[in-house]
């Protein structure tokens, strides 16, 4: 694994950023005909996981699970043909975009908070009894960190000293209820001590304190000394999900965020102030991605939906 | 019981008309809170609590952690106390997380307890598909109705969910609230029953299904958002086709029968639509109740249709298949009146 | 396909048979793993793990914390990873803590894959009643059959136990396997069917009733604890009173239906008996599937008996009055052949 | 609320040991005919809550809940005819030994681990609700702080400033499973920092340190400060449940805590050496005690059980 540049890391931020445009379009045409978790304004984290993880490492994310996928290297056009309902998809059509399953890459996600941390114990458990060395990420909110299963599986990773990177995105807000209203502690990574684990909060806009940040949780999984809890602070920029009216938010706060603290636009002016990129060459950068992911819609816009008649397989596998 | 007045009726929507309940009910009843994700700020995310929190406080009408359990086991300790929680579970299908608390506490103390405790609890949920797939898309009222202790309710309209919210409020008894999402969404003029809702506070009983179609050659046994495709279907065939009549449950338990039986004993003929799951639940219930009562002698067909032992798939193309929408209704009278 | 070899049968209790086909399937498969409260070092709190640790080592069967949502939930990621977990929840009654796992996740997810995700997953778990109360002495069969992606085995006899067991770890789909307390708890030598357990590996495969007492006048369906109840009273009226063909299910889903129908198209009476709450489950299941199989007009009396929608009681003078036993299995057939 | 002595709780000690030796009686006769839990070795805990709670404080127990029952003053014979099934029992006979339920002292039982502290958690927001300065006592054993709820609650507590204490007995084994194996940390009270909470461990083997440690909790959680956990370490006497063959633990690890370790013995001991009681008037004391046990259990047994054919009431409070 190499760990990619800074300017590596931005190109896919800008693909990431690119790919939530290009599903929001699926919603008022209503392709996308159920509920679209955006992760816009997060990409820096889901950047900064590349180069720290191995094929055989798990990843399992949430409702807000696109960047992950793409980090992790599922297929995007697999992933934009799911999320579109297509026969195509990643899963046939029949899982959605809140339901991504990718068996070679250990890559899943569900719909329901705090699902997603014992599936990766179980990944966790399985490098252990494979002795495969590999580790699992579990993703979660800041929402979600409350939730029972959050305690349950860090205190088994804790006891058993299993190779889980609990990764917290915390984006302030869980739907409309603000995260210093519904958490005990003014941090969630101050919770890694009741776990034996290792913690750490870092700033989520910043892709560079992720990536180091990151690996660090990583190195410590998978050197053997029990799990890990980075929490990674943002800002949710759209509703939570699209057409969601946000009337709880302060509509300054909110635009002020977008305006000061967009993690593409950061780390744009970090590469303009070291001169590793001019205007126009990230002008142009940005523009390549807006073309490869248009292209891409417009592709996956022509596939086929799932035919009816097949409505009833996969219940069981077995077929019966 | 139902008080139906012709003054101050509007047309108001399916959450519009639980937020009114709810208000009036906690005007009424200092006891009542209620406790759930964005049920404060927000007014719940289809909007069944909008209202509340502003007009009685943020800790009557409190946004929670995301902690179902925690927070659904509060009811319990809250009812010991003499309030009378009305707790929000999002989507049904997120009691994966919190069933412990639903039947093994609220649905089991008043009996464990010998009768010396109750539970007035009202779990307030949304089930129903509208795109969401396998794990938003449920409906579930035949997993709480296996279970003891708990009465359960499924309104059809904006009429109904008003009134039976306020008999599950003052309900001594725990009811689970299943709302359908589609009919949360749906707007108040698209309604075509039920649609008039009285502005004062106005009770619907528990237990007693409501005939919203008479008909005479085959019964029709349905509830929620189902009613108004059934209704659709039997109004579409009246002159034309086979007279149907079409039975709202609205409640699951207590069921029906009574009314239900009276109506297959004149048809003979017994057609269950259900957007739950077909298997082990109220469609089962509802045929086996009547052969019990009537005996199978007295039936001369028989048919069901429900989400056909699948989970709900994302692609609307299936979904469809999965649903049981107006054709497939059609098609079922056709074949029970074969 | 159930071999039955005369070599090498004994006489072994039902917790014996179930550790001794799981210690086949381990040996067999180095994918099998087994995690719960106590399965290891104890040997499960009734014995059925006895033994596995110390031969397959503490990391493929692993005492794990109380903490039913974090280990049922590994079963996925360990399945994902090409492992077959077999997840023991102590008693059926706690799935209230983790039934999202269950049915959200490992129920669904080859579905929600477009099955390219396979669930090889056993949910090993005890039901049924001995003496302890509303919160442990469950079946639920009926919860879990109601949820599409499960399959569901409630074995009878020592024989079945060992067999479906091997069936339902080398099942590709999820199964949930309830075992019986009473049966697990009984001693080897008073089992009166299914007591002779070959030595060697067999399968009896999932969703294949068995007719364990043949009859021309009643069909009696049941399963589990209350087949050797049904047995008992079928035998007693053997030439002085009706003749009851008596069927153990073996598996809730699949449901064989084939078995049952072709009996009651036979007898023209249809008896369930079901340890589990009558409403909205298994009961009200098979008399729809067979009314909807067969017409209603092929049965002459229908009656189930069960659980009638009450929590279990403490006191035993109350807990009998509930559970369907040999009384009650007599006044029904009396009722049915009236 | 006067804080009663030693001696008192000593006697308070002896009574409850007492009772649940009385209650081990109707195992093997099937007058209980389901599990039956005891608490034998961890009086000391029950007996150090006397004289801080009061009589609108909620105590939400487990399944080994009998000595909290005593300790909250619910009535000692309808416990006993509860767990004896009979008709005059606490709950008619319906709930039994696992489900006790007293509304007006704000006592309950659940026989499901974790769930005690949801219940707790609901009396601790009506406490605030109706502003009565009452706490809620929060039951659980060292395995069930591991499960979900256990964060769940003290999330919200912390987060909203809730009277809740958390009492947890730290009996060293959660049926066959050690403490040690099942969790992160070394104690339980180290996760207090987690919820913003008030956090000790403690000698529960010593009724004095746990009555002082038990009246601070409950001071912290009554003064508004939020949650309060409070670990009392013990030892299960007993296997656990009455029957269970507890092959699982070393015989001699228990017999030694039986002979060296009984928290009945170390508070006799304490007596004698402060000259607070004679041996005379101690096993007087301890003769009383079991006197005035076997009679309330000759009373209890001659009472009758439920008529079965009431065992269908009271599924609906509305009879229907
Ligand atoms: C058990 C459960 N409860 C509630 C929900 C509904 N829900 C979906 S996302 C969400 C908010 C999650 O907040 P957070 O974890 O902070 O993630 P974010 O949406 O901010 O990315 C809620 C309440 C759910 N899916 N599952
Ligand atoms: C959710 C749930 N899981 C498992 C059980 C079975 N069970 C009952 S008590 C117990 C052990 C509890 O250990 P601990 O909390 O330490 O209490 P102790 O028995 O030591 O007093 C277990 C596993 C249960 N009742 N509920
Ligand atoms: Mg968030
Ligand atoms: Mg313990």
């Amino acid at each position: 694994m190499s760990t990619p540049t800074l300017l590596e890391r931005y190109r896919a931020m800008l693909e990431m950023r690119s790919f939530e445009e290009a599903c929001q379009q699926g919603v008022p045409t209503r392709e996308v005909h159920g509920e679209l978790h955006s992760a816009i304004g997060q990409e820096a984290i889901a950047a900064g996981m590349l180069g720290s993880l191995r094929e055989d490492d798990a990843v399992v994310s949430t409702h807000r699970n696109h960047l992950h996928a793409l980090a992790k290297g599922v297929d995007p056009r697999a992933m934009m043909a799911e999320i579109f309902e297509k026969s195509t998809g990643l899963c046939g059509g029949f899982g959605g975009h809140m339901h991504l399953f990718d068996k070679r890459l250990r890559f899943s996600t569900t719909g329901i908070v705090g699902a997603s941390l014992p599936v990766a114990l179980g990944h966790a458990y399985a490098a252990v009894l494979g002795g495969t060395g590999a580790v699992a990420v579990g993703v979660t909110g800041d929402g979600g960190a409350n939730i029972g299963s959050f305690h349950e599986c860090l205190n088994i990773a804790g006891a058993w000293k299993l190779p889980l990177v609990v990764l917290i995105e915390n984006n302030e807000w869980a739907i409309s209820v603000p995260f210093s209203e519904s958490t005990a502690t003014p941090t969630l990574a101050e919770r890694a001590p009741a776990y034996g684990a290792w913690g750490k909060r870092v700033d989520g806009l910043d892709v560079e304190a992720v990536t180091e940040a990151f690996a660090e949780a990583v190195a410590h999984a998978r050197a053997g000394h029990g799990p890990a809890i980075l929490e990674a602070t943002c800002y949710r920029f759209r509703g939570h999900y699209e057409g969601d009216l946000d009337l709880y938010r302060k509509a300054d706060e909110k635009a002020q965020r977008l305006a000061e603290r967009d993690p593409l636009a950061l780390t744009r002016q970090t590469l303009l102030d070291r001169g590793v990129a001019g205007e126009a060459e990230l002008d142009a950068m940005a523009a390549a991605a807006s073309a490869r992911t248009a292209e891409l819609l417009e592709s996956v816009r022509r596939d086929p939906s799932p035919a009816p008649a097949t409505a009833h397989d996969h219940v069981f596998v077995s077929g019966r | 019981m139902t008080v139906e007045t012709s003054a101050a009726v509007r047309n108001i929507n399916v959450s519009q008309a639980i937020a009114e309940s709810l208000r009036l009910e906690m005007a009424r009843d200092e006891k009542v809170v209620v406790l759930g994700e964005d049920v404060g700020l927000q007014g719940g995310v289809f909007g069944s609590t909008r209202g509340l929190q502003r007009e009685f406080g943020a800790m009557r009408v409190r946004d929670t952690p995301i902690a179902e359990m925690a927070f659904t086991g509060m009811a319990v300790g809250l009812a010991i106390e003499g309030y009378r929680p009305v707790v929000e579970i999002m989507f049904v299908d997120f009691i994966g997380v919190c069933l412990e608390q639903v039947f093994n506490a609220i649905g089991k103390i008043p009996y464990m307890s010998g009768g010396r405790v109750e539970m007035p609890v009202v779990i307030k949920t949304a089930g129903g598909c509208i795109g969401s797939a396998a794990q938003h898309s449920q409906c579930l009222w035949g997993t709480f109705a296996h279970l003891p202790g708990l009465k359960v309710v499924a309104p059809s309209s904006p009429h109904d969910s008003k009134g039976l919210m306020a008999a599950a409020v003052e309900s001594d008894d725990p009811v689970v609230f299943i709302e359908h999402k589609g009919l949360l969404l749906q707007k108040a003029a698209t309604f075509e029953h039920g649609a008039d809702v009285p502005k004062e506070r106005y009770v619907v009983p528990l237990g007693q299904a409501n005939v919203v179609h008479a008909g005479s050659d085959v019964t029709l046994v349905t509830l929620s958002a189902s009613v108004s495709d059934a209704l659709a279907v039997a109004q579409e065939l009246d002159g034309t086709g086979p007279s149907v009549e079409v039975i709202d449950l609205r409640t699951v338990v207590p069921l029906d029968l009574d009314t239900i039986c009276a109506s297959v004993a004149r048809t003979g003929r017994l057609l269950v639509v259900d957007e739950d799951y077909v298997g082990f639940g109220l469609s089962g219930e509802v045929i086996s109740g009547v052969v019990e009562r009537l005996g199978p002698q007295a039936l001369r067909a028989v048919k069901r249709i429900g989400v056909a032992d699948t989970p709900i798939p994302a692609a609307k193309s299936l979904e469809e298949a999965v649903l049981p929408g107006r054709d497939a209704i059609r098609r079922a009278i056709d074949e029970v009146t074969r």
